[in-house]
């Protein structure tokens, strides 16, 4: 019963996760502009990884595996947004512009 | 479901790549490969538990941290590029 | 349909190798060049490691209960023969900058120029 | 379904490829570089070569790009057009691609058992590994002893390398850390590499001495701990890195690593035994072997850290500002 309960629950887990990569992929293709684009890979970088991540250690159950994907989950929680922070820092830098609507409301 | 998975992974690689060759920007560029590392870390562990070794999640350990430092080692190239001579906007 | 599974991974690899020998060969920027014999070496990799996959093999890591390993003398290979790729692109590179600072260019045709004027 | 993905990854590969040849930016190309060499990687991981995938990952997607990206940065970045029709490369390309595809129909097909190339030695080395070695990873077992010969070649090129980037570039020492207007901007970046740096060092130990049971051993650590320094050194400056581990330590480390490969050697033949024949090395064969593949891997480790951070230094040092 646990297990079933385990196993379900990891499969929503790495679809769910599946879903925000292709969610977070669509937006890097259809986006307008650099920053915009930021936005869509952060989703596949914490929301989309974590949440396949989390997936897996479901099936990995209480092990090395585990650990290690733990670890693997730490990192990328930390990386992600530093290298997405550090990028929209460098282009601003680079006097990149947003793309801005200026339309009349 | 695991296949499932990996076909999503393999999908979005290979959006990034499209964004990698439109560009426009080269910030846009680095983005897609930034995209492509958190990735190619998930396909190798899915691949893994596919493959029913998943003991080998080190390789993506180290994807991680490799993706990681050549990002920012190209940012900061980049920033000095552009800091001398001002090139590098497209 | 079983002959183009069977050669697919080496035929990819010829494209990839010609794709880098074009590169070298048709492409006068150096860095160009340095990065053709990078796309070269790496086809190269791939054509060892695809050759080295058994069918249902797995990584050649001993473990109970598992019989059929891919070949370990090609990864061995492999594995040294990639560290000794950057080596080449390293010294390559560092050429590259030499040139550069004695001529003022990375391109080929421009060298060549001056060589003539000289 | 690993079909299926080797199919798709070398598509992926042969597109990527065509784009670094038609692309005239060289950073698109070094960034372009960098996503193939990940490309590459995980095909390697599909094709079951998880030693070789950690090696090209670290090599490849990190340190390669770098050096490519300082040398664009050092030179120039827009390529300029071949100035003749590049008709003749094309034929002798094309000509030599029908030829290679020709050669290929007499190969043995992919995953074939019966190839020729897994008749020869591969078998011996699988059977015999666990009972002479007693290391479960049959790709450590080979490179570090029974192809030692093999191995202490490659350190020695790498060792070469280092001497020639040296000669090349040679290096500028840099007594003080420039503190730039720029730098207030590294504070985030700072606070992830004080909290990485060590983990980085501590997981590369780990790659080089659990690389008797996994993937890992001396090249692929040696990478990973000088990535852990590059990383400090793009948040704190080239500087300050080169006063953790100055220039002249490190080349007297790349010089120690090939010593103590060599040594091993000796110690060996000094036992009675052959050149690199650990099993003399202590009463147990086993055990000898352990100590041995030990030894050399960290040798080997020593060897590549020491020349990744000279041709780290030797290309950044000479960007103006200093800042990484």
């Amino acid at each position: 019963m646990m297990d079933l309960v385990l196993d379900v629950l990891s499969w929503v887990c790495l679809l769910g996760g599946a879903i925000f990569l292709l969610i977070g992929a669509i937006g890097v293709l259809r986006f307008p502009d650099f920053y915009t684009r930021l936005h869509a890979v952060s989703i596949c970088d914490t929301l989309g990884a974590g949440l396949v991540l989390v997936g897996l250690m479901l099936q990995g159950g209480l092990s090395l595996v585990t650990v290690k994907l733990l670890l693997i989950f730490y990192f990328m929680i930390f990386t992600g947004p530093t290298a997405v922070h550090a990028l929209a820092e460098a282009a601003l830098q680079s006097k990149l512009k947003p793309l801005v609507d200026d339309r009349e409301p | 479901m695991f296949t499932t998975v990996s076909i999503v992974i393999l999908i979005a690689i290979a959006v990034g790549l499209v964004r990698a060759f439109r560009g426009p920007t080269l910030y846009d560029r680095v983005l897609a490969a930034n995209m492509i590392g958190t990735l190619t870390v998930l396909m190798v562990a899915v691949l893994g538990f596919m493959t029913g070794r998943p003991e080998f999640l080190d390789i993506a350990l180290v994807y991680v941290l490799i993706s990681f430092v050549s990002t920012i080692a190209v940012l900061r190239v980049v920033a000095l590029r552009t800091g001398s001579t001002g090139a590098g906007k497209k | 349909m079983s002959e183009l599974l069977g050669h697919y991974n080496y035929w990819i690899v010829i494209i990839l190798m010609m794709t880098g020998f074009y590169t070298v060969i048709a492409r006068p920027n150096l860095i160009k060049k340095i990065i053709g014999l990078f796309i070269f070496q790496t086809s190269v990799f791939i054509l060892f490691i695809s050759m080295a996959k058994i069918e249902g093999g797995t990584a050649p890591i001993i473990e109970e209960g598992i019989s059929v390993y891919s070949n370990p003398l090609l990864h061995v290979l492999i594995l040294t023969a990639i560290v000794v790729s950057l080596a080449t692109t390293a010294l390559g590179l560092a050429l590259v900058i030499r040139i550069r600072q004695a001529y003022g260019t990375t391109n080929e045709d421009d060298i060549h120029v001056q060589d003539e004027e000289d | 379904m690993e079909h299926l993905i080797d199919i798709v990854l070398l598509g992926l590969l042969m597109i990527t490829g065509f784009a670094i040849v038609r692309m005239r930016s060289l950073l698109a190309v070094a960034m372009l570089t960098s996503i193939y060499s990940l490309l590459s990687a995980s095909l390697f991981v599909v094709l079951d070569a998880v030693d070789v995938a950690l090696t090209e990952a670290a090599i490849g997607a990190g340190i390669s790009t770098i050096l490519i990206l300082a040398t664009v940065a050092l030179t120039s970045d827009e390529e300029k057009a071949p100035r003749h029709t590049p008709l003749l490369p094309l034929v002798v390309v094309i000509a030599t691609g029908a030829a290679l595809i020709y050669g290929t129909l007499d190969m043995p097909h992919y995953g074939d058992p019966t190839a020729p190339v897994h008749r020869h030695v591969a078998p011996t080395y699988l059977h015999d590994t666990p009972g002479e070695i007693g290391v479960p990873n049959v790709v450590t077992s080979v490179l570090a002893s029974y192809r030692g010969y093999d191995t202490l070649g490659e350190v020695t090129v790498i060792f070469t390398a280092g001497i020639g980037v040296l000669a090349l570039l040679g290096y500028r020492t840099r007594r003080r850390n420039s503190q730039g207007p720029g730098n207030r901007k590294l504070v985030v970046l700072r606070v992830i590499a004080k909290l990485f740096f060590p983990l980085i060092l501590l997981f590369a130990l780990y790659v080089l001495f659990h690389g008797d049971y996994g993937p890992g051993g001396g090249f692929q650590a040696g990478v990973i701990f000088a990535t852990g320094f590059i990383l400090y050194a793009l948040a704190f400056g080239l500087g300050n890195a080169q006063r953790i581990i100055p220039h002249q330590l490190l080349r007297i480390m790349a010089a120690v690593g090939v010593l103590i490969y060599a040594a091993v050697g000796i110690e060996s033949m000094l036992l009675g035994g052959k050149f690199l024949e650990y099993r003399v090395l202590a009463d147990d064969p086993v055990t000898g072997q352990h100590l041995g593949i030990m030894l050399i891997e960290l040798g080997v480790g020593i060897t590549v850290v020491a020349v990744m951070l000279i041709i780290y230094y030797g290309f950044v040092s000479r960007l103006h500002s200093g800042d990484m």
